[in-house]
């Protein structure tokens, strides 16, 4: 019995972060956020040396062939450094592959997403977060008819993996006819999303039931990035505690500062444990898996939340402030929070799933 | 316990209601953060002349001259609420200086200044916080040098607003290196042409530049700029702090949220479903309204001390505390209720009411922060309220 | 326009609270709690002196003649002092008689009910917090057949007011035939609870649809009892905090402590406003009555839940004994919670009233 | 992360399971608040013998003396619960005062006191905490003076539970008055049949006595009592309430609590629908699975920096904190989904579950507070945790 990240997914980690420090400056994410023509190549670029594209791919497709609990920890690591990268897309495109496309598919695709030339997304907001504004994808024929919104990494990727109203997923290609884009602007300007049009494109369908599947490592995977942006949000709160001084003494002296501190790492702590669970029993098949993603979800959901605003409080008014950037943290924890579902939806399902709820 | 109103109220507010209507033609915004324009200058002197502003300001110093009424001023708050009428000019030099001024500046300098602020012909900012000297303001560090007849100033100001726009600027500043740091603040207006001062817009979390940073460098402005006298800045701000709180926290724009909120619920759907039949965000909405409620009734009986010359007490105490959280977490739950629609934000096809609900729920979360945060909100009600001992002092380390 | 209490109701209620030191000490109300034979008999007679029993009734009928909103700070008193007395019969019973009542019924109650020689109680529970465990009154030519719960005074009482399951209401005589009272035990060990069971019980139908009525001014009641209590609850916890002392100071001098006396201050001071509108709006019948009483329920069940516990935080080890009596008031809050409706079951109504929910 | 068993620990756990199967006749529960009695003293001598309790004290003293191995001793407790059987004796003088000689008693005291606590024969009771010291339980006042080969002890304990059916107290008192607070204080074993002690039943909010006040008047033991030496109790004292801090907050019952509270939710009814169908407790009911969950898992992650002899760090320090308050959460959903159904106590035939609901709801609220305040736990998780400064000391008055 070993509940514990092992020594190789550690250093992984901890390198990544490392490296992040530098790939994903805090220059570096305000110079993306304030450019929308910037696409952050040079940072997807520098995540191929490590693999990440392939995180989830097998070898045998030039991939690094891990599971998703090393793909959460890679999301913790990038939700630390509020990468501008989009990687749900990078982890749950390849999911579908294995889980559901024929050897050609895999081999027309794997590769290139493996070496991260290709670069992929999910649309399959509406069949798990609800429609809205008369959103939904129809399959018929071979062809895809409708909008689908939210996609993380919609606007520059060569793949994108669709869900139609039914919960059924199809291939489809980035430069296929008919298909239009336009950014959707959200608060977080450290990841885009997407609307999708489809006026009769061409799609491949893929088998099996997998949308269960994309969606519990999507519900990690949004909790992890959340973990580690909220980790960075604590570590700030209490450096600046211990810097800023008011009348006389550091502000973290003051028991009420100490206690938002408090209230925080108590709050997230547990997460962490959950986050890796959940990750875990996904890869082993495990009959909590399900459950324990929708948990790890929207538990982040809300101390996420609470995090985001009780370090910004800490900060007093340097907090709002764009000098700090602390707001970079705050509105990806945000993103995170609402993307996929937010954590009352969530728990719906998840009371869903184990029969409580009609 | 009788919330009528008395016929000469009644009066009145059909005298407001008629001016309104009989108006309509010269309703002309004044935003807050900006120079005002003519047609809001023009829209400002009628509703002096009214009495619909400035109204309780002595004439001699351009304002009607009414005495206080505290019921009055809220009739006509509710009437041009009701109205859609623009309530004229409300900026820190209205709100903050001028009352400052009524109470302890000198002839002199209410002749100056209360009328042409009151007019909207002289655009005040605010130098109070430094970055160094925000909940303990008291420790700010912005020196002004004795050189002559003259201050020279040298330092920074931070949280600024309206500061590009200004042309003059009320300012705390320490004149008295060596006194206990209370005693050692004095209190000066002068113009933000003087030269020596740079404005920097100081971009927030919203994404837009509510506030400034201001930096003096050696600006000389002459010692009869100083209010009420040297080393007594540290009161005349209180004096001016005062009227700022009550600015916060108005439980009619807390209510008007709340009602947005819920017809944001019941048009907005999800699945083909109004979120309003969401029975878990639905029980927040209501829950959110009991406070809404609350703090409304809270605000009336605060209204009949004031109009009673009583003091509102805990009442009072509780306002920004509980109001700011209020607004914020009405911002949260239509955020919530939104889903991923609740993310948008800046522009797009699918955009919410412009974003404002990501826009409250993060001024909001400024407006819990500034001016005395939460913490030292809880501070003031338990020492002040409550009779609780103050933060007792630490032995030297 | 005046929001505010009158010199002579303030002096009412301040007078009320000081004889309630007396008359219900807190020895007084632990022999009451600790005796179930104990009616509190000496109680009730020394608040007959105030007019207590005949607050809503008419002068003409020798009551005095007052509203609900006097009613209402009385309340409050009795929350304060934990007074082992029934108050919701004393103010229910009448308004039901008043409003639907003929003159003979009037006539043959109120004196009495005014003179306090005739206790009431009012069996409303089941159509307004609902119905478990199979109870339910019906009536049938005249006779009521059934079971009530939770019916406050209800063992002593010599009139019942007993709502059916259609709503109607009913006069019952304490001494009819086929009546059966057991007394159902609370964590509230200062007001009594009864179930009471219905054999064909010869009953009086009262006229008019008066079960709204009496539901808006429970809730206002029971708002004001509770904050009555939590007023206690938060001197208490300020004059503990001052005087117990910990690492050589005063607890009270630590932030922490301060907060939450200020948070509890914060959470209670707006309800006030909201208790007395209510009342005032019901004597009025003004449009938003029925909302702002279930409001006053509902923010006050919220509010006396954190006001009990943190006020027992406070005063740490001391405040979970015995010794210190504090749980009378902690209980106390707790029953004017849940009684005739929790804070999510009252919201669901303020939900429905303004048509927000089906 | 591998949470399979190894094939060796797979055998263990059909080997607790071939003995719980074996032995289902000798079952007797031991409460913890009173004196055992002879059956469940026979089941205690049956699991020291086989192992399932005192596995790892060594034999010398009447333990099984086998290696600690945490993963064992967890196998053990899934496989006791899972067979609904009792885990032996759970008392002070187990949890606290064996690890406690075992670390620093003398040879003399661990040959005493050791075997004839854990068999059940010698029942202790804990002599910490005062009226005047809680929080700060180094400013205790029981006083221990010296009189030949004898201490004369005065004062008063407070929260002794089992008190009355003890045998014997280990005890905090005061033995040198003069010496830094924290340097005057012993740490005495003596009988409870000593003149001079007096019991005295504390009753709580919950309506029965949990726990007892102590009094000692010129109570007389031999200096030889002292653990570890005069002035050094405060250090004893510590490393026994490490071992009590692990006690608080265990997962697996509040995982049981959750299902209770769950299946609650099922199988009652309000206007003839289950409670779980109502969306508001769900959600709550959901939100309060989330956190136990994680707690769970948290517990799993402490457990295997144990194993490791790793320190758990910010996992260990939160568990308390978090823990007591998840117990009053689950307690106080119970409450609200049972509408006024969950206000009854104490008896009637409307009763549910014996009223463990509101008995948990305050009771859990005494252990939010007891072994620590939340506040002090927020200290600790600040200061040990985060690293933050400690209380900053005050200037004298």
């Amino acid at each position: 019995m070993d509940f514990s990240i092992t020594a190789d997914q550690k250093l992984m980690q901890e390198t990544l972060v490392r490296a992040l420090g530098e790939i994903s400056s805090l220059d570096r994410v305000r110079a993306y956020a304030g450019d929308r023509g910037d696409a952050g190549a040079d940072v997807w670029n520098a995540l191929k040396d490590f693999g990440l594209p392939g995180l989830l791919i097998p070898e045998e497709h030039g991939g690094l062939g891990l599971k998703l609990l090393d793909a959460v920890l890679a999301a913790e690591a990038l939700g630390r450094a509020v990468a501008p990268v989009p990687f749900l897309g990078a982890c749950l495109a390849p999911l579908a592959l294995i889980g559901g496309g024929s050897q050609d598919q895999q081999r027309t695709w794997l590769p290139g997403l493996a070496a991260g030339d290709i670069r992929a997304a999910v649309a399959i907001s509406e069949p798990i977060a609800g429609t809205r504004d008369g959103a939904g994808v129809k399959a018929e024929a071979g062809k895809l008819t409708g909008k689908t919104l939210f996609v993380e990494g919609g606007l520059e990727a060569d793949l994108i993996v669709v869900a139609d109203t039914g919960g059924r997923l199809h291939l489809v290609r980035g430069d296929a006819a008919g298909l239009s884009r336009e950014l959707m602007v959200s608060i977080d300007q450290t990841r885009r999303l997407a609307e999708l049009g489809f006026d009769g494109v061409a799609a491949e369908p893929l088998s099996g039931d997998l949308l269960p599947r994309l969606r519990d490592a999507a519900w990690a995977l949004l909790a992890a990035d959340a973990l580690g942006a909220c980790d960075v949000m604590i570590e700030k709160a209490v450096a600046y505690a211990q810097e800023r001084k008011q009348f006389g003494r550091v502000i973290g002296s003051f028991q009420a500062v100490k206690h938002m501190c408090a209230e925080m790492a108590a709050e997230v702590e547990p997460a962490r444990s959950l986050v890796w669970y959940a990750a875990y029993a996904f890869d082993e098949g495990l009959d909590d898996a399900s459950l324990c993603c929708a948990h790890a979800k929207a538990y982040l959901g809300e101390a996420g939340r609470f995090v985001a605003r009780t370090s910004t409080e800490v900060h007093g008014g340097m907090g709002i402030t764009d000098l700090l950037g602390l707001h970079f943290w705050f509105k990806r924890i945000g993103l995170d929070r609402q993307l996929l579902g937010g954590p009352e939806r969530v728990r719906d399902w998840a009371a869903r799933l184990q029969g409580l709820a009609a | 316990m009788d919330l009528r109103l008395t016929p000469e109220m009644e009066a009145f507010r059909d005298e407001v209601r008629g001016f309104l209507e009989a108006h309509r033609d010269h309703y002309a915004p004044g935003a807050a953060a900006d120079r005002p324009r003519e047609a809001a200058l023009a829209w400002q002197r009628l509703l002096i002349e009214h009495g619909y502003a400035a109204r309780t300001i002595p004439k001699e110093y351009g304002g009607y001259g009414a005495q206080p009424d505290i019921l009055k001023t809220r009739i006509i708050a509710e009437e041009f609420t009701r109205a859609g009428a623009p309530r004229g000019l409300a900026n820190q030099g209205i709100s903050m200086l001028v009352p400052t001024l009524l109470e302890v500046g000198s002839e002199e300098q209410k002749q100056a200044w209360i009328g042409k602020t009151l007019r909207g012909e002289v655009v005040w900012c605010q130098g109070y916080s430094e970055p160094g000297a925000g909940s303990d303001l008291a420790s700010l560090q912005t020196k002004a040098v004795e050189d002559g007849d003259d201050f020279v100033i040298s330092g920074q100001k931070i949280w600024t607003s309206t500061a590009a726009q200004a042309d003059m600027i009320f300012c705390l500043v320490r004149t008295e290196p060596d006194a206990p740091k209370h005693d050692g603040i004095s209190y000066l207006l002068f113009s933000m042409k003087t030269p020596g001062i740079e404005v920097r817009p100081l971009k927030t979390m919203t994404g837009s530049a509510e506030f400034n940073e201001v930096f003096f460098t050696d600006v000389r402005v002459p010692k009869s700029s100083v209010v009420l006298g040297r080393g007594k800045g540290w009161f005349v701000a209180n004096a001016t702090l005062k009227h700022e709180r009550g600015m916060l926290g108005d439980p009619n724009a807390t209510e008007a949220r709340l009602h947005s909120l819920i017809e944001l619920m019941k048009t907005e759907t999800v699945d083909g479903r109004p979120l309003i039949a969401d029975p878990v965000f639905r029980d927040r909405a209501m829950a959110l309204q009991s406070k809404v409620l609350a703090m409304k009734f809270n605000g009336l009986r605060g209204l009949t001390a004031s109009m009673r010359g009583e003091p509102a007490g805990m009442a009072g105490l509780v306002v920004k505390l509980q109001g700011c959280e209020l607004n914020h977490q009405i911002a949260a739950l239509a955020i919530d209720a939104l889903g991923e629609l609740g993310v948008l934000y800046e522009d797009g096809p699918h955009l919410r009411a412009k974003g404002s609900w990501q826009w409250n729920y993060m001024f909001d979360l400024g407006l819990i922060i500034g001016g005395g945060t939460a913490q030292i909100q809880k501070n003031i009600i338990s020492e002040r309220g409550l009779g609780m001992p103050r933060e007792p002092k630490l032995a030297k380390a």
